[in-house]
């Protein structure tokens, strides 16, 4: 990576595009000497709670066709803890990348006191809004999918921080554009497309759902075309409205290539989720990939294709 | 040692029992440093199969120093795609990976119980026993449902390895269940012994529900659940055990396993 | 296939629980010699619009991951010809295969229109009204995301026609389950569940999207476990709600298992669409395998399956 | 014949030129019934690959009169999948599909022109043409944009086929275009010749360009799309044609093709 592969978003240098996506990374720490994100444009903590969560029962996770559905329940070690323990050593290990953490609550008020105590942190690059987990009990009504809810949490956090405040948006809604629309107006500095789609698999042998929960997120390459759309979508709609602001392309990410499809559709960065279960190393493959693409073809920046497909 | 991510070629493979493997590959470095109750992941090389997330396998012997050895029982995509590995064919291999048994139990005795393809792990630890300064006396309980299943351990089994062979429908060995012959031979322990168990989640849990803490030096039981990335960062793995005032928290098998003291684990 | 397979749905008599699905068999004739619909549990036609469409400018498909992308346009003969063409050879091939035609228009006023006409039809033995399309240059406001529009197509050639009314939903919306409500207070006798995902690919190549509008619909085993989840969550609504309906299933089923995943979560009925173009007889081996699981299992008929998986 | 779907052993696979590879397999029905200009849809094994849907091929040569051969070149998922075929691996085949090229063109002449990995179905027209009973004059053009691509077609070329290879970079054959060695045979045709292309789209688009309805007897073009289903129910596979008015009309390519009179197709 002889070039010079630096993004700038939201404020912020990354010293290339790829990132590491939210709950899919731990907290660095359990693979840094396997993927060291130092290396990387930066790293997404797995999503912080006000309280420990021990999250949801077994089996969480189980594989489908070019994919996998999680039932995590949000479990983390809890905002205290990550602040005490796990932020420190992040800071001290993350190098030039980016340190983004992302939060969330089960009410508008848990997501601005998480947001004001993470975005107190000097080590804290960027705040990420978790807005759609489709896996917690409290129900299938997420913050995400109602636009009240996004603008009271979203504008809720931004008056509080002086960080970038970046809404991960859910591809569970009708109109995934006119919410990423009201999260703009609510003040967010860049959006993260997408989180996962509730799915479900079924344990024909033993009659019932093969998760604890029932229900799960599908993510992996299955998805991709899903998550291109949206970026595609909502970078179109953007383009017709005044605010514009950076899209983060996430879902089923797994090579150069498909790194490639969502920042020609309009993503300026991208986060790799699953694609690091597969192969440890997927990240930074794909960050060499990238690389090695426009040394290629003679692309002086990466961020000289962004949205380049919507020119036809 | 820190795991590793490598392409290899399977070496060879056969059919040991019904729907059951032997797949062999080389893998030097983890092979010198790997542990019993360790594990790996084994995923297809990229388009070679329709299986997506890699799975996890326990080490089930090193053989020449440089080649591991994996047992594997057929159930679903997964291990159908390996049993269709011919030789030459690639895979990719990360680990070692998870925690390993505790080889010195302070006891005398050791019972090691393995049901269906629970067995790798036992075995391998078995052999590194056997291998100790003072090795414990060993009592190896092999359980199987039925007689068609039953892997032909006699060459892998070590010297002076007491092993007995239970089966449900009494083809081989003993007609009956691994808890059993468990309940016979600790019987004849005069002091607390050591048991390793690693197999069927019910037969893991009656063998708990059998001891009693004070009463053996040390159980431990190798679990299983299912994974995605084998290190601890996907939280996908849990398995209930005892927290605080009966509470149940949830551990990754993964990285606090797959080996787990026996009376931690919440059975039920 | 000795075993008696009947499935007693929406008044009607199906010889087996597998029917294959709009769009993926054309009009029945074009591959009548190689899978002969009439040994199957039903036909559901390719969707039938008031004018003959020429459909989208290709490429109209593309393969992703355990998966395609299409999009079609509606492209279809039109419903003149289809009275006076196709249906007729439909009728004399059907055997004892129901015959089901799947309808859609561009105002409420044309749903009822060709519906009525197609509903007057005695060949005919239900109507699937497509309610989500996401190909159609009209824009992607669905007519079956929008809960009044779905109230108004439903009821609106519910009144027409004597014959079951099949409301084909979209995933692609916030709260299926409420859509579902909303299409059996207005008069459905069944719903269908699902349709494609919205879903786009990017050629990295040529720096645009592949297919020839854009966007595409996705189908495949990619989609099963939104399929899946769909089809548990409106099961489960109905059973908190008064009126009960029959759930068909459909969405990336390739084998019996597959079916039975569907059935377990509370279907009565399933469709197969893209298997089809996998292997030309994957209708006729579901219907086998779900047979012969049944006979194996000691199950009397397939419909005491129908939503076990919801007993947990 | 109706299409059908088997489940075939590939008996041999060879690389025949750079990225591109001859693949063979028994499959007696379709070799007895195909016709030059039909194809059938290839497929992986379940759970072989992680390619998805088949894919269209042009038969290429029959041979042994039960054994029909494949010529393809590598582009994405699907032909790399291809090219790791090893004898023995089992693929499904869905064929014959498609319309055939018109070999009663009532011509002395007939041009046949081949671009890249358009020429298999080229190939198999000639020898066709050639075993006719009063075999017309046939001259072959086959281009490639380098001769590393080129595939040394000496011992599948019908004797008294005049075959001349056009290269962009001139390592073999004549430098230049096959449009070119077109518009030069063209010029020696006394009587309106039949022509017959496939190939790359520009190349056919070009080849449509110069010429006239009129002064050829027949011109036909084999069309490739992105396909499904291979049999007309999917509706993706479309071509535009002129309509009436000069309307654009689609129709699908796997039913009312591959093969189109190429000055009906709508080539911009
Ligand atoms: C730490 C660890 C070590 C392991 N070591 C070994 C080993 O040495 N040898 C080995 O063969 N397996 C071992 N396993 C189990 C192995 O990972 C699974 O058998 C494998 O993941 C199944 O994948 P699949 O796609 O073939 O089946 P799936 O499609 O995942 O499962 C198909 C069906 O079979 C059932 N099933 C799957 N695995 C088992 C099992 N082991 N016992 C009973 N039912 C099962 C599932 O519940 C499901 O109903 C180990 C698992 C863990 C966590
Ligand atoms: C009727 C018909 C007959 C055919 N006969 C043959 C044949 O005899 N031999 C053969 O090798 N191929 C033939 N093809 C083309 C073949 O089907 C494609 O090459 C194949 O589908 C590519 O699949 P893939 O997954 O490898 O590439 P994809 O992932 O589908 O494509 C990868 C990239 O390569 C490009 N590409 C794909 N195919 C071609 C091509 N043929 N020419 C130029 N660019 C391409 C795509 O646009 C894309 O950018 C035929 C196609 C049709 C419709
Ligand atoms: C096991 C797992 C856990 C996840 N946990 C979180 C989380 O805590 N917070 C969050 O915003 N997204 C979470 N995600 C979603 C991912 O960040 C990402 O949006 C999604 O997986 C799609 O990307 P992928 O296909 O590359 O995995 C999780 C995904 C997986 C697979
Ligand atoms: C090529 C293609 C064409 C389709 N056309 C229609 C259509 O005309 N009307 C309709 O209601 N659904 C249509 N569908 C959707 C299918 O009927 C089905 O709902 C969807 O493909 C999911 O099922 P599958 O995964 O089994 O294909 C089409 C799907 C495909 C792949
Ligand atoms: S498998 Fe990911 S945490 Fe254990
Ligand atoms: S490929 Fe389906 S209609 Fe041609």
């Amino acid at each position: 990576m002889g070039l010079n592969q630096t993004v700038r978003c939201m404020g912020l240098s990354f010293q290339n595009p790829v990132l590491v996506a939210s709950g899919t990374f731990g907290y660095g720490d359990e693979c840094y000497d396997i993927m060291p994100f130092s290396s990387l444009g930066g790293l997404v903590t797995k999503t912080i709670t006000a309280a420990r969560r021990e999250g949801n029962p077994p089996p969480r996770i189980v594989e489908t066709d070019a994919g996998m559905l999680n039932s995590i329940g949000l479990a983390n070690v809890g905002l205290e803890c990550f602040l005490a323990e796990k932020l420190p050593w992040i800071a001290q290990h993350a190098g030039l990348a980016k340190v983004i953490v992302n939060i969330a609550g089960f009410s508008v008020d848990e997501f601005v006191e998480v947001g004001a105590a993470v975005g107190s942190r000097p080590e804290v690059d960027a705040l990420e809004i978790n807005l759609g987990c489709p896996n917690v009990r409290a129900g299938y009504i997420h913050f995400g999918a109602d636009p009240e809810s996004v603008r009271r949490v979203i504008s809720g956090v931004r008056k509080k921080v002086n960080l970038p405040v970046i809404a991960k948006l859910t591809p569970n809604v009708t109109d995934i554009a006119s919410l990423a629309e009201v999260a703009i107006d609510a003040g967010a500095d860049a959006l993260s497309l997408i989180n996962t789609l509730p799915g479900m698999k079924i344990d024909v042998a033993e009659r019932r759902p093969v998760l604890g929960m029932g229900f799960g997120g599908l993510s992996g390459p299955a998805i991709r075309p899903v998550g291109v759309a949206c970026v595609y979508k909502v970078c179109q709609h953007m383009q017709r409205m005044d605010a514009q602001v950076p899209i983060i392309g996430i879902g089923g990410i797994s090579c150069g290539t498909d790194a490639l499809e969502y920042i020609l559709a309009g993503a300026s960065l991208v986060q790799v989720g699953t694609a690091s279960f597969v192969h440890p190393q997927a990240p930074g493959n794909i960050a060499r990939e990238l690389a090695e693409y426009c040394e290629t073809e003679g692309i002086g920046n990466i961020s000289d294709l962004v949205g380049l497909a919507h020119q036809h | 040692m820190k795991p590793v991510f490598e392409w290899v070629r399977v070496t060879q493979i056969s059919s040991v029992a019904e729907r059951t493997f032997v797949i062999a590959f080389k893998e030097p470095k983890s092979a010198a440093a790997l542990e019993p109750g360790q594990f790996c992941m084994i995923s297809p090389y990229p388009g070679s199969s329709n299986v997506y997330l890699p799975r996890p396998f326990s080490y089930f012997r090193v053989s020449a120093n440089d080649t591991i050895e994996i047992l594997f029982r057929t159930f679903g995509r997964a291990t159908r795609w390996m049993a269709s590995l011919t030789p030459g064919d690639r895979i990719g291999v990360f680990g070692p990976l998870g925690n390993a048994f505790n080889q010195h139990p302070g006891a005398e005795r050791v019972i090691l119980a393995g049901g269906g393809i629970g067995i790798p792990p036992i075995i391998l630890l078995a052999e590194s026993l056997s291998r100790l300064a003072n090795p414990p006396r060993i009592d190896l309980i092999y359980g199987e449902a039925s007689g068609s299943r039953v892997v032909d351990l006699a060459k892998v089994v070590p010297p002076r390895v007491c092993c007995q062979i239970t089966t449900e429908d009494g083809k081989i060995g003993v007609k009956g269940l691994v808890t059993e012959e468990l309940s016979r031979i600790l019987d004849t322990c005069k002091t607390p012994p050591a048991v390793y168990t690693c197999g069927p989640r019910a037969m893991m849990a009656a063998v708990a529900g059998m001891l009693t803490p004070g009463k053996v030096a040390l159980f431990e039981t190798a679990c299983e659940e299912n994974m995605a990335c084998g290190r601890g960062i996907c939280q996908g793995c849990v398995i209930p055990v005892k927290g605080e005032e009966d509470a149940t928290r949830y551990v990754c098998c993964c990285t606090e396993g797959p080996v787990f003291n026996g009376f931690e684990v919440k059975w039920d």
